[in-house]
């Protein structure tokens, strides 16, 4: 998709396909997952649809039945998690991101990262797959609790099951030898002089996130193991009558689970530190701590998990524990977002693009994050559990993080990924176009899920409390605001490919930004940097007083402090 | 590489010799009848192996530092997961709660297979 | 507060409300100091000709006030939320109030079937009333349930009451509620339990003791065991059924 | 891509571990939660059904034990090409680890084996909780001991050549980890009744 023509000799094939180039497999990633968001979106839209006009025909789908919906919904958690969050923010963004910002030609081990694309295909292929065995696609919902999950009798879409396992377990080794490869390279392959506190934050947190996704998959790829000889081979792990035990996998899932919220948001918030500091012209307030809150918020992430299973049948007496942690991780995010707030102070903000979608990002996130406090009190989620607040809350933080964040990291870095800049106007358009939909999507859904509304459910209509008219219109109200957001999305699919061609060349350094990969070509050539680069200060070195600009690059000299011009 | 370190050839030999006396060692102990001997030998026995093995044959002893807090943070995690896990799966009842053989109550569970 | 959505029918649903004001209050002016804050620094530091930025880099003291006291703040709001909250916890979730009555509940794809002591007042005794779909309840009266799952994991839900327990199979789970106001209420099945989860519909009927009394008496004939495999049309509807006959298919 | 097309980037070791070592290390790390996982799971049941003592009762000790010594045996000659890689003694390393390799062989076929023997007396996956765990950690395990010879004898076929020394000591770690997890295992599944 990339336009940039280098020397023709590699076939079509050997370029796009095999290469070893971390900015080509970071384009992968980036155009799988945006392929997936689109086939995600529209999964959202046709439940939508059918929870706005309850058993009409959707235009472009059909007739939603009870089997349907389920598998609508599952498909639509699990690909927006596991198929466009990860591979955009982490694997796209890690990828292109990583050997440019700490200033080596590629990755420590290249043919590791394309084993890890391949197999990332694969399990899409796989997924998609799904869709055309018997029975349809696997509707057990992403969190796929068994007995439901291991037999075929209960869910009746056997094969669908299995092969949603599959291809889960085949993510999961796709990021772990990506993430591994992640961390190898940063810790191993800097730019000499760039010491542990002079790497981006966009870094640190890709990296923290991918460690952070290492320590937590194992118990769930064994959990995945048992669950396929549950499903294929006729065992017991999680079948009560024979000594097995169901919630056994409700713990290995959310002991993934929970640190797999962190490992998406992550990646966004180092996107965002990393906007933020370019268009106020601010170093970051506090770089080291945040740092720490980001290492606290990686361990703690690891001692909450049982905050989704309060009413799940758990010991009563462990909630306790677990509404504590929950309650205490909200602390350094707290100050982690404090602290970019708190970077604004002082600064000279421009609001191109690019911002706006960071500071969108921060402004929805936090609305996420304080609902999370509700959940997050046993007390109150004996309530709201799998109520639409809960789907409010999570998508209060998803949304900013898989939407919100990545559009501002594309429109970001997309000209030193294409050598063009996106068209401004359209750019604004498409973020208003996007941001005010967005909110007028879940705020009727919190008020939907306080008042009672279950999660999962095609149509209220059996249940007389949850079909009084009022939330109806609030649901129809969600719908018809997904509708404009999509159709907005659109502008964005235009700009995209029509600057590639018709954007205003870009030049190197568009922003007036300090990190190393601005100092390169847009796009970059393959080695990326002509002269390996030495690293002499920190990344955020905005605002400086009396220099000729108001920033210095990475890479600069101290001597040579003022006569620097991209 | 650890060229830092040179450990010369006989020393693993040595390690070897002593790891197989202690897989005999877990071996005889296993046949006792006392319950306690039979785990010392059998637990106590495989961390002493896995200490020797990692410290000689990994030489993660003379590693760098970190590494072998990140393997151990990798086993405290796991642990994490036992504490957190094991007052549900590993216990009969609790409080309000308890695992009933599933025929008990519910007579339509009466037909499903049971085992051991 | 979340009365205004959804009636209350239990005692303990207002501990859970005011509960969940509690937070409203703290969040919500967290949330506005946070969002005002930020949306007030983007106008006064918008970038204007002739203004330098100011090079500051967190580690000022006078500076990094402005997080150490929200922050501190915030952890005080914290503690105020999580010793009540973990109270109501404990006060729905780990104490039992003496029963006066008791019900099992049995969930199954995809029907909610009920067994409770009939005029005798003792179960598993030849008057049990089972139902399938319905419960019948006595208004101010302290009920133990005994939760339990014959295939999957569903979990019973009765928004009216804040009550919520998931059942799963090869476990009985028990837990309390006392309805305190009469009407006829909503059990949903919350957990994903297959194509027909969106159908387990069910209805709780908060009963005065005399209307109760009469139901009892007039239900008493011992059931047929296995005849509570299928939904009753009492509730789930016509409607509901024949989707469910489509779902089957 | 021949060894000279290398990156620089894979050639700086800003750690002072090569970036070989490194990411061995950090599969041993993930490798770690992915086992104490399974693990976890399996002693969690263990301890709760006593009843599977009987069922483990029919385990081979003999075969885990001599399975322990091939292992512990091939694990001293994958250190020993280390040794031999260390002092550049390419064509040693190359034969030490085709030998190390070899005990992983002899391994399978001891497994192999065993499980004929115990499938014949009539127990298979899911002949119960005990046999589910003990087929799938093993198998487990297996799974890693045949990934590991496979790695191994390429790593040897360049070591002959004196190429990519480096590699042999990585598969050794990863080797030596393998064998700590089935010294954990033979107690977990033979030994514990
Ligand atoms: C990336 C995604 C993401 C993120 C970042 C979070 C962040 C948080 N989440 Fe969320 N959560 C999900 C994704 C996410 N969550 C998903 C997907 C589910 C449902 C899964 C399913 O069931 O399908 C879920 C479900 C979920 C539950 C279970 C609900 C249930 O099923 O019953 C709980 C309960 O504790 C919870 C809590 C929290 C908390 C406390 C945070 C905290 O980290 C938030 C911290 C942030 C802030 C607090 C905001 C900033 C601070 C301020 C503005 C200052 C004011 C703050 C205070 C006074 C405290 N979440
Ligand atoms: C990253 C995660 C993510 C994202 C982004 C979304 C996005 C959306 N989600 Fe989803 N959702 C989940 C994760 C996510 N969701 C999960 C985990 C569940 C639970 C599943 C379960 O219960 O098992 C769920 C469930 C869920 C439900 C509950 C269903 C039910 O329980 O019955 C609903 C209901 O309205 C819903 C709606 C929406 C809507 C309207 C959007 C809209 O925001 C979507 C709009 C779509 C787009 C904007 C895509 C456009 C993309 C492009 C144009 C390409 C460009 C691409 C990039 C920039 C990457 N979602
Ligand atoms: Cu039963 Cu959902
Ligand atoms: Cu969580």
């Amino acid at each position: 998709m990339s336009t940039h023509v280098e020397h023709a000799e590699p076939g079509i094939f050997r370029k796009y396909f095999w290469s070893t180039d971390h900015k080509m497999i970071a384009m992968q990633y980036l155009f799988t997952g945006m392929a997936m968001a689109l086939i995600g979106g529209y999964f959202a839209y046709v439940f939508r649809m059918q929870l706005g006009f309850p058993n009409q025909y959707v235009p472009g789908y059909g007739i939603v039945t009870p089997g349907r919906y389920n598998a609508l919904v599952t498909m639509h958690g699990s690909i927006m998690i596991f198929w466009v969050a990860m591979p955009v923010l982490i694997a796209a963004f890690g990828n292109f991101l990583i050997p440019l910002m700490v200033g080596c030609d590629d990755m420590a081990f290249p043919r590791i990262n394309r084993l890890s694309y391949q197999i990332f295909l694969l399990s899409v292929l796989v997924l998609l797959s799904s869709f055309l065995v018997k029975g349809g696609p696997f509707g057990g919902a992403w969190t796929a609790y068994p007995p439901l999950s291991a037999v075929g009798s209960y869910n009746l879409t056997p094969a669908g099951a299995t092969l949603w396992l599959v291809a889960v377990a085949l993510e999961f080794v796709a990021f772990l030898l990506g993430g591994i490869n992640f961390t190898v390279t940063t810790m191993n392959s800097r730019a000499p002089g760039m010491k542990m506190y002079d790497i981006p934050l966009v870094i640190w947190m890709i990296v923290l996130a991918s460690i952070i996704f290492m320590c937590s998959a194992g118990p769930l790829i064994a959990g995945a193991v048992m669950l396929l000889f549950d499903q294929t081979m006729s065992t017991g792990f999680f079948d009560p009558t024979r000594g097995g035990d169901p919630l056994l996998w409700q713990h290995l899932f959310w002991f993934f689970g929970h640190p797999e919220v962190y490992v998406v948001l992550l990646p966004a918030m180092g996107i965002v530190a990393e906007i933020i500091a370019v268009f106020a012209r601010k170093k970051i307030f506090g770089y080291k701590t945040v740092l720490y809150t980001t290492w606290a918020v990686g361990f703690l992430s690891f001692v909450v998990w049982a905050h989704h299973q309060f009413v799940a049948g758990i010991d009563p007496r462990m909630a306790n524990i677990f509404s504590i942690t929950t309650l205490l991780i909200s602390v350094p995010i707290t100050e982690m977002v404090f602290l970019y707030i708190a970077t604004l102070y002082g600064g000279s903000i421009h609001l191109d693009t690019p911002m706006l979608w960071a500071l969108g990002f921060i402004a929805e996130f936090m609305v996420g994050g304080v609902t999370g406090i509700f959940l997050g009190s046993s007390g109150t989620d004996i309530y709201l559990h799998d109520t639409y607040f809960v789907i409010a809350h999570f998508h209060y933080t998803f949304v900013p993080i898989a939407i919100i964040a990545v559009y501002g990291g594309l429109t970001f870095w997309y000209p030193k990924m294409f050598g063009r800049m996106l068209n401004e106007t359209l750019g604004k358009i498409h973020f208003w176009g996007t941001v005010i939909p967005f909110n007028v999507i879940f705020i009727p859904l919190f008020i939907t899920g306080t008042a009672g509304d279950q999660r999962r459910v095609y149509s209220y209509a059996l249940f007389a409390e949850q079909s009084r008219p009022a939330l109806q219109h609030l649901r129809l109200t969600s719908t018809i605001a997904l509708l404009v957001m999509l159709s907005f999305q659109l502008i964005f699919i235009f700009n995209f490919f029509w600057s590639l061609r018709n954007g205003k060349s870009a030049g190197a350094n568009p922003w007036r930004s300090a990190t190393l990969e601005w100092t390169v070509p847009s796009p970059p050539p393959h080695g990326n940097f002509a002269v390996m680069p030495t690293v002499y200060r920190g990344p955020y070195e905005y605002g400086l007083p009396g220099g000729a600009d108001d920033y210095v690059p990475q890479n600069v000299p101290d001597q040579a402090f003022g006569d620097q011009n991209s | 590489m650890t060229t830092e370190t040179h450990v010369d050839h006989t020393n693993y030999v040595k390690i070897w010799a002593i790891l197989v006396a202690l897989l005999i060692v877990s071996v005889l102990g296993s046949m006792s009848h006392v319950r306690e001997i039979v785990l010392i030998a059998a637990f106590g026995v495989a961390l002493v192996k896995a200490y020797l093995v990692a410290k000689n044959f990994m030489h993660i002893n003379v590693e760098k530092r970190w590494v072998p807090y990140l393997l151990i943070v990798c086993l405290l995690f796991i642990a994490i997961l036992f504490a957190g896990v094991a007052p549900d799966v590993l216990k009969h009842n609790g409080l309000h709660w308890s695992k009933n053989p599933a025929d008990v109550l519910v007579p339509s569970a009466a037909g499903a297979t049971k085992n051991e | 507060m979340l009365e205004r959505y959804l009636t209350a029918a239990s005692t303990y649903a207002h501990w859970i409300d005011y509960q969940f004001l509690l937070i409203a209050v703290l969040v919500g002016f967290w949330l506005i100091v946070a969002e005002g804050m930020m949306f007030w620094l983007i106008f006064k530091f918008r970038a204007r000709d002739g203004r330098a930025t100011q090079y500051i880099t967190g580690e000022e003291t006078h500076l990094k006030r402005w997080i150490t006291i929200p922050h501190i703040l915030v952890i005080l709001c914290d503690i105020v939320i999580i010793v009540p909250a973990i109270l109501v916890w404990y006060n729905i979730k780990q104490v039992m109030p003496p029963a006066d009555e008791t019900v099992r509940v049995i969930g199954q794809q995809w029907a909610w079937s009920f067994q409770q002591a009939g005029p005798d007042g003792v179960m598993d005794t030849a008057d049990d009333i089972r139902t399938v779909g319905e419960l019948h309840v006595k208004v101010n009266t302290t009920y133990h349930f005994e939760l339990m799952s014959r295939d999957v994991v569903h979990s019973f839900a009765v928004p009216s009451f804040r009550l919520k327990q998931d059942a799963l199979p090869g476990r009985t789970i028990s837990g309390w509620f006392r309805p305190n106001r009469v009407g006829s209420y909503d059990i949903q099945c919350t957990q994903m339990c297959g194509i027909g989860h969106g159908l387990m519909a069910g209805r709780i009927i908060v009963e005065t003791p005399q209307d109760h009394a009469a139901w009892l008496l007039h239900n008493s004939t011992p059931a047929v065991a296995g005849q509570q495999a299928l939904p009753s049309p009492s509730t789930v509807g016509m409607d509901g059924l024949a989707t469910m006959a489509e779902v089957r298919r | 891509m021949s060894a000279s097309a290398k990156p620089i980037a894979n050639a700086r070791s800003g750690t002072g571990i090569p970036s070989a070592r490194l990411i061995t290390w950090w599969v041993i790390a993930s490798e770690i939660v992915i086992f104490g996982g399974l693990l976890a799971s399996y002693i969690m049941h263990r301890v709760a059904h006593p009843e599977w003592a009987e069922s483990a009762s029919h385990t081979l000790t003999w075969a885990g034990a001599l399975n322990t010594f091939i292992l512990l045996t091939s694990s001293l000659c994958a250190v020993l090409a280390h040794q031999a890689a260390d002092s550049h003694d390419g064509p040693k390393a190359a034969k030490l680890l085709r030998l190390t390799a070899l005990g992983g062989l002899i391994f399978l076929c001891v497994k192999g084996y065993e499980w004929t023997l115990d499938i014949r007396e009539g127990f298979v996956l899911s002949s119960g909780g005990f046999w589910s765990f003990y087929y799938t950690l093993a198998g487990l395990h297996g799974l890693h001991v045949l990934a590991g010879m496979i790695i191994m004898l390429i790593v040897a076929a360049d070591a002959a050549k004196n190429e990519e020394l480096q590699r042999v000591e990585c598969i050794g770690l990863y080797w030596h980890f393998v064998d700590i997890v089935w010294i954990f295992l033979f107690p977990l599944l033979y030994i514990a009744k």
